[in-house]
């Protein structure tokens, strides 16, 4: 039993540290505000380079064969970076098509994922505010040559660079995944502008959007399985980054008491502060606890996986919250300002706590488990 | 104890809401000239100065009047009047520690928002801390030659004339060499640069100011009794805003309401979720009793009981519920919370901030009720000791002095 | 518009502060957690005499009319006191007599209630954890002579020394109140020890109870109303009974704070336990507003009197509780033992929190108000 | 990183729940004989002394080990062994800093429970603050008079022996005068007077010491070395309850979902109720957090990464949840959740401080987890300073020094 990283899961952490400092400074997250894309395909063909893409896609369609913990671990560094951009829809996306996907389906996108030449990303939320996957309203229709899709997903992460997208749908035979070119007719997709600027949702609406018979990501009906593990795997993944934002809101509250001074003294000095911070670091130390369990469950196959990811999401969401929200509370007006960097985190956890199920949804999870 | 509004504020209220009605949707209020002429016309309505003396341009109303016309205009989401700092806390020390000659020049243009007003107080390295300031004004005899920077000064980039600490002796202790001076804002030496908030507007500025002049004659009371000033006169719009504020939250918590409804969970309106209507039903709770408050300070104010240091009971009581408020909104509301541009209707809601927006927008703003006039953790230093006679704490500017 | 109380009021406030404080000091309490009653009747004549009892009965039937401010300002003091005795059930059954029940029970009771002659009490909560009038499961049957009761009322406060009982039972016309002797044949009292060892609750099983045809109070199928006005009124009560307890609480804290020394300084110029205080005020103010807005608006009838009642209770039961915890924790050890009397007002507080309907009851009723 | 047990522990586990089921349920364990004897069991099993070295007559196994019987004692609601205090803290603070002689003459018997140990540290005025202490210990040669009183002495009437801290130089700073020393606590000058808790049992004593003499031999180091040797070896069982804590409260989690299975409003189980399962559910994640957290600090002790500081994390994170959790509990509950004798299974629990009881029971000793061994505010402080290294804070005592 070993709860503390492997040397090359710290070299990992290290060298993904360091490439972010370097790459993605505050400064560069800023840049990418403004620009209609949202990210910068240098800096991804850079993290394709590294491998990132890769990381835990299998060897034998140009991955590493690494694991959840070790997305983990990047998956923290970046949002300690507030890295912008569809790394995590498209791993998660690649993630389904190596589970469900056919031969021919994982040897189209899996090499061009890792290669840092195409991006996904997964519809997970239809119209109403319900993670359940079986809760998709948006219906397929078969033709003759293969379906028409109908319906609107919403907050759709990176759809508008992606390329292609995986969107469940209602058929006959119940819920079935379909790859959908977000190119191609009878699709429209409308960015939603949300309060992390680095963060890009789009809505997707779907008019008869016609997919080939081909387009199908597993067999017909058998999506929700799917579905429930990617939100799962999803979960964790955003729970590290929410922990990765905590981290870097903790750091610079914490930094910042030290050398502030008021009436005489550090205010990291007074007992207000200074107690607000442990408080701020039992949090992030129990997130810590809290993804690094479940990535490494998720990882192991352990029983208690499902609920593991679900103890992750909910918790870490509301830690996240509450540490980066302190933060700005120990900087006073400086962490009010546009200028200063701590609303880049902040936002992000923000983000990030309602994606990929809620608090409500992985409560109502968790309960479903222990309190059969 | 009777919370029955007299039969007097029944029918004052009545009236209010009658020339909001006619008067407050006509036309934009947007550029400043058309803030300033709807300013005008609340002055000349009667409900912009409504505590100050007739002698100096007011109306000589009653706190709770003053809330009524503020809730009311809450209720309507009626543009607020300009120059609020001015009618509310720099023209009220005028009044106070004013000379004639201050009174005559200012106080009418001020009324009517002829002239803006902004506060210096706050410097980068004095926040908390305000005594520690370090914007210097040299005495030149007939005017003092000020130096330094400001920060959090809202109206900055409108305003006319600012009220200003600065330090007047650097060799007395922190509270003591401090003065309060009107500046002139509109000259060489003084520059405004808007600041940011995480909000994406600037509702705040800071200001530089290199050899600006203010006047010798435009000195506020004695040489060196700034510090003294600045702590007893920020009292005559206390609870002003204490109804119209509860009124802002109930018409979010209404448009919340409508997002619960319109938005599904479970194949069911999530309104019908007993989890979402137990946090709604703390929230209103919480509102109500915030509602409850306010009518105890106004009536205390009413009985001439000034509140005091317990007002900071109330500044604790309603920012911390607002953070929590908007919280427990955007945590309801899911994505469709932290949208920057509304695409329904329960997406556009009035954040009680002064800047309409989104629930995102309320929910950032939030953050900043904690920080700004004193600061939750300032607050409960101050009702610790003002008002539970707690001992003092041992700290580091004290053993100095 | 007056939130502050009048001179009469002031002066009934101090005068029960005055008597409680001599007549039920935290030793007198403490005498009376061994006795089998749990009350005195020494204490019950003189608070007669003092005119409580009759407080806010019509002066027609022995009482001085007064109102529910009036009540609140005395069960505060006795919150303060952690008074134990059959107060608040008494005069609450006493004014559901005065509501709905014939002029004979009127004369029956009232004057014995207003003279110390008489107890009485009100079964609302059935087997059920369901404060809803209408979940009242125990039955009542039509005989010859007038009706049998049979079921469960549990926690039914004082019951063990009260005169008469008033018990909501379901019959064919709908939810209907009946008064009943508790020494009747086919019913049995068993105390219920719970944690506030001044509080005595009792479990009243009914066994084909007989009761006389003039037993109802009010008419059949009428009691629904009736005992929701009561529940809420009773919340009031129960939320000025908390908020008295949450007082001596903080002025314990608070003065323990200025005089305890610890690292060579009184602990209340430490921020942690200074700024602990600060908030506990806070929660004291709030929950003072919420009891006397609640309380006046039953007086006034008030639109929103319903509403308010609930808010009062919701959240003076929260604050309280908060209050007197943080209480605990401001004392350190020594509030923590049994010979110290934080505890007498911490259980008090926590005991009334979950009656007169508990929060969730009145969040719930709260909300189907505010947004029908 | 691989939380997956070790063949080794996975079979220890085993082995200890088969001995438990075989053992633990056979006759009462009430009596102060009968703890004795069950604890003589447990440590001739290899369940008592864990982590002391094979040559004082422990068993020298790992912190998880250890952590595995307290779990499958928690699981199996197995009485606990007595004299924690003495073979957690005192037995190991003999070990390092005492003498041959010490070593001889305690350890066994204090192992074998022949011997009864409490802990003499606290005093009414130093809590918090415990290097002002005011007990003094003079010398005498041979012996010292020892002259006051103590305070949450824990098993104080079963006490047979003590290890004392107390002043043996009045005049150095507070730290530096503080002496450590074993008290015979079967002697005329010391007098222990049970003290309630609000639970209603004694489980601390006052202990009162006039004149009474304890032997120069039993000094434990130097003189006046004792606030060294009380902040440096308080660490052997470290871990020990980590996992077993969070199993008493899974087994509390369980009866309080059959409690909302049998509970029951709006015509519907409690557990029925989404607002009533959205807090379950968070409570629940919150001690799945407790349980990966307790596996970090065992990993860590493992990797002989002594976690130092950081167990004040630790043990603020587990008090504060258990306090929250209780509340939630009789929230939940209602009237239920407060009686002190119970009626139901579901009312019957074990409340994981050692005192079996109702939710009431375990409701008022949570209050107690945030006080005790360094209260909330210490561990935040401790944290503050030692693990994210803010300044120290301005205290009035290093004025002084």
């Amino acid at each position: 039993m070993d709860f503390s990283f492997s040397s090359d899961q710290q070299l990992l952490k290290n060298s993904a540290r360091g490439f972010l400092d370097e790459h993605v400074k505050p400064a560069t997250v800023r840049l990418l505000w403004d620009d209609p894309r949202g990210e910068s395909d240098t800096l991804w063909k850079e993290i394709a380079q590294l491998g990132w893409l890769g990381l835990s896609l299998p060897e034998a369609h140009g991955g590493s064969g690494l694991g959840m913990v070790e997305t983990a671990l990047l998956l923290e560094e970046m949002g300690r970076a507030a890295y912008p951009g569809p790394y995590w829809p498209t791993v998660l996306a690649a993630t389904a098509i190596e589970l469900a996907g056919a031969e021919a389906q994982k040897k189209r996108w899996l090499p061009a994922v890792a290669t840092g030449d195409a991006r996904a990303t997964i519809a997970f939320l239809d119209t109403e505010l319900d993670w359940r996957p079986e809760a998709a309203q948006t219906r397929a229709e078969k033709t003759g040559k293969g379906w028409t899709l109908s319906g609107r997903k919403r907050f759709v992460p990176w759809a508008h660079v992606a390329d292609v997208l995986l969107v469940p749908a209602q058929t006959p035979d119940g819920l079935t995944l379909f790859l959908v070119d977000p190119r191609a007719a009878g699709l429209a997709l409308e960015p939603v502008p949300v309060m992390d600027l680095a963060t890009r949702l789009v809505d997707v609406t779907l008019d008869r959007a016609p997919v080939a018979a081909d387009a199908l990501l597993g067999g017909p009906g058998q999506a929700g399985p799917l579905l429930a593990a990617l939100l799962r795997r999803g979960a964790v993944g955003a729970a590290a980054e929410m922990l990765g934002a905590a981290r870097r809101c903790l750091d610079m509250a914490v930094g910042y008491a030290k050398v502030r001074e008021q009436f005489g003294q550090p205010i990291g000095s007074f007992q207000a502060i200074r107690h607000k911070c442990a408080e701020m670091l039992l949090e992030a130390e129990n997130s810590h606890s809290a993804v690094y369990y479940a990535a490494w469950a998720l990882d192991a196959k352990a029983e208690d996986a499902e609920l593991a990811a679900s103890v992750a999401k909910a918790y870490v969401g509301d830690a996240a919250r509450k540490v980066c929200g302190e933060a700005i509370q120990v900087h006073g007006g400086i962490g009010f300002t546009w200028e200063y960097d701590l609303h880049l985190y902040f936002k992000r956890a923000k983000a990030l706590e309602s994606m990929y199920g809620d608090g409500d949804y992985h409560r109502e999870a968790i309960l479903r488990r222990v309190a059969a | 104890m009777d919370l029955n509004p007299t039969a007097e504020d029944r029918a004052f209220r009545t009236e209010v809401r009658r020339w909001l009605e006619t008067n407050a949707a006509t036309g934009d209020v947007k550029t400043l000239d058309e803030r300033k002429a709807w300013h005008r016309k609340l002055y000349e309505a009667g409900y912009v100065g409504m505590l100050w003396p007739k002698e100096y341009g007011g109306w000589g109303r009653t706190p709770m009047q003053q809330a009524i016309v503020q809730d009311e205009m809450a209720r309507l989401g009626a543009p607020p009047p300009i120059n609020g700092l001015g009618i509310g806390f720099i023209g009220p020390t005028i009044i106070v520690h004013g000379t004639d000659w201050q009174k005559q020049r200012y106080l009418k243009k001020m009324l009517t928002a002829e002239e803006i007003w902004c506060q210096l107080y706050s410097e980068p390295n004095a926040g908390s801390d305000l005594a520690s300031l370090k914007t210097r004004a040299e005495d030149q005899g007939d005017h003092f030659l000020v130096n330094g920077q400001k920060i959090w000064t809202s109206s900055g980039p409108i305003a006319d004339w600012g009220i200003l600490l600065a330090r007047t002796d650097g060799k007395a202790a922190k509270h003591k060499g401090i003065s309060c001076v009107l500046l002139h804002m509109r000259q060489p030496g003084v520059e405004v640069r808007p600041l940011r908030q995480i909000t994406g507007s600037s509702l705040f500025s800071e200001v530089f100011m290199t050899n600006a002049r203010a006047e010798r004659r435009d000195l506020i009371g004695n040489l060196n009794q700034g510090w003294e000033i600045a702590q007893t006169t920020l009292g005559w719009e206390r609870g002003a805003n204490s109804l119209g504020r509860v009124t802002r939250y109930a018409v979010a918590f209404n448009q919340l309401v409508r997002a619960t409804k319109e938005l599904r969970r479970g194949g069911k309106p999530l309104l019908e979720d007993a989890a979402v209507r137990a946090r709604l039903g703390k929230a209103y709770a919480e509102l109500e009793v915030q509602r409850y408050a306010a009518l105890r300070v106004l009536s205390a104010l009413q009985n001439s009981d000034s509140p005091g240091a317990a007002s900071s009971i109330t500044k604790l009581s309603y920012t911390e519920f607002e953070k929590r408020y908007f919280e427990l909104a955007l945590e309801i509301l899911g994505p469709y919370g932290q949208l920057v541009s509304a695409r329904e209707e329960f997406e556009d809601i009035d954040t009680s901030s002064g800047e309409p927006g989104t629930w995102a927008t309320a929910f950032l703003w939030s953050r900043a009720g904690t920080i700004y006039s004193g600061s939750s953790e300032i607050q409960k230093n101050i009702i610790g000791e003002r008002v539970l006679g707690l001992p003092k704490e041992v700290r580091a500017d004290r053993l100095k002095a």
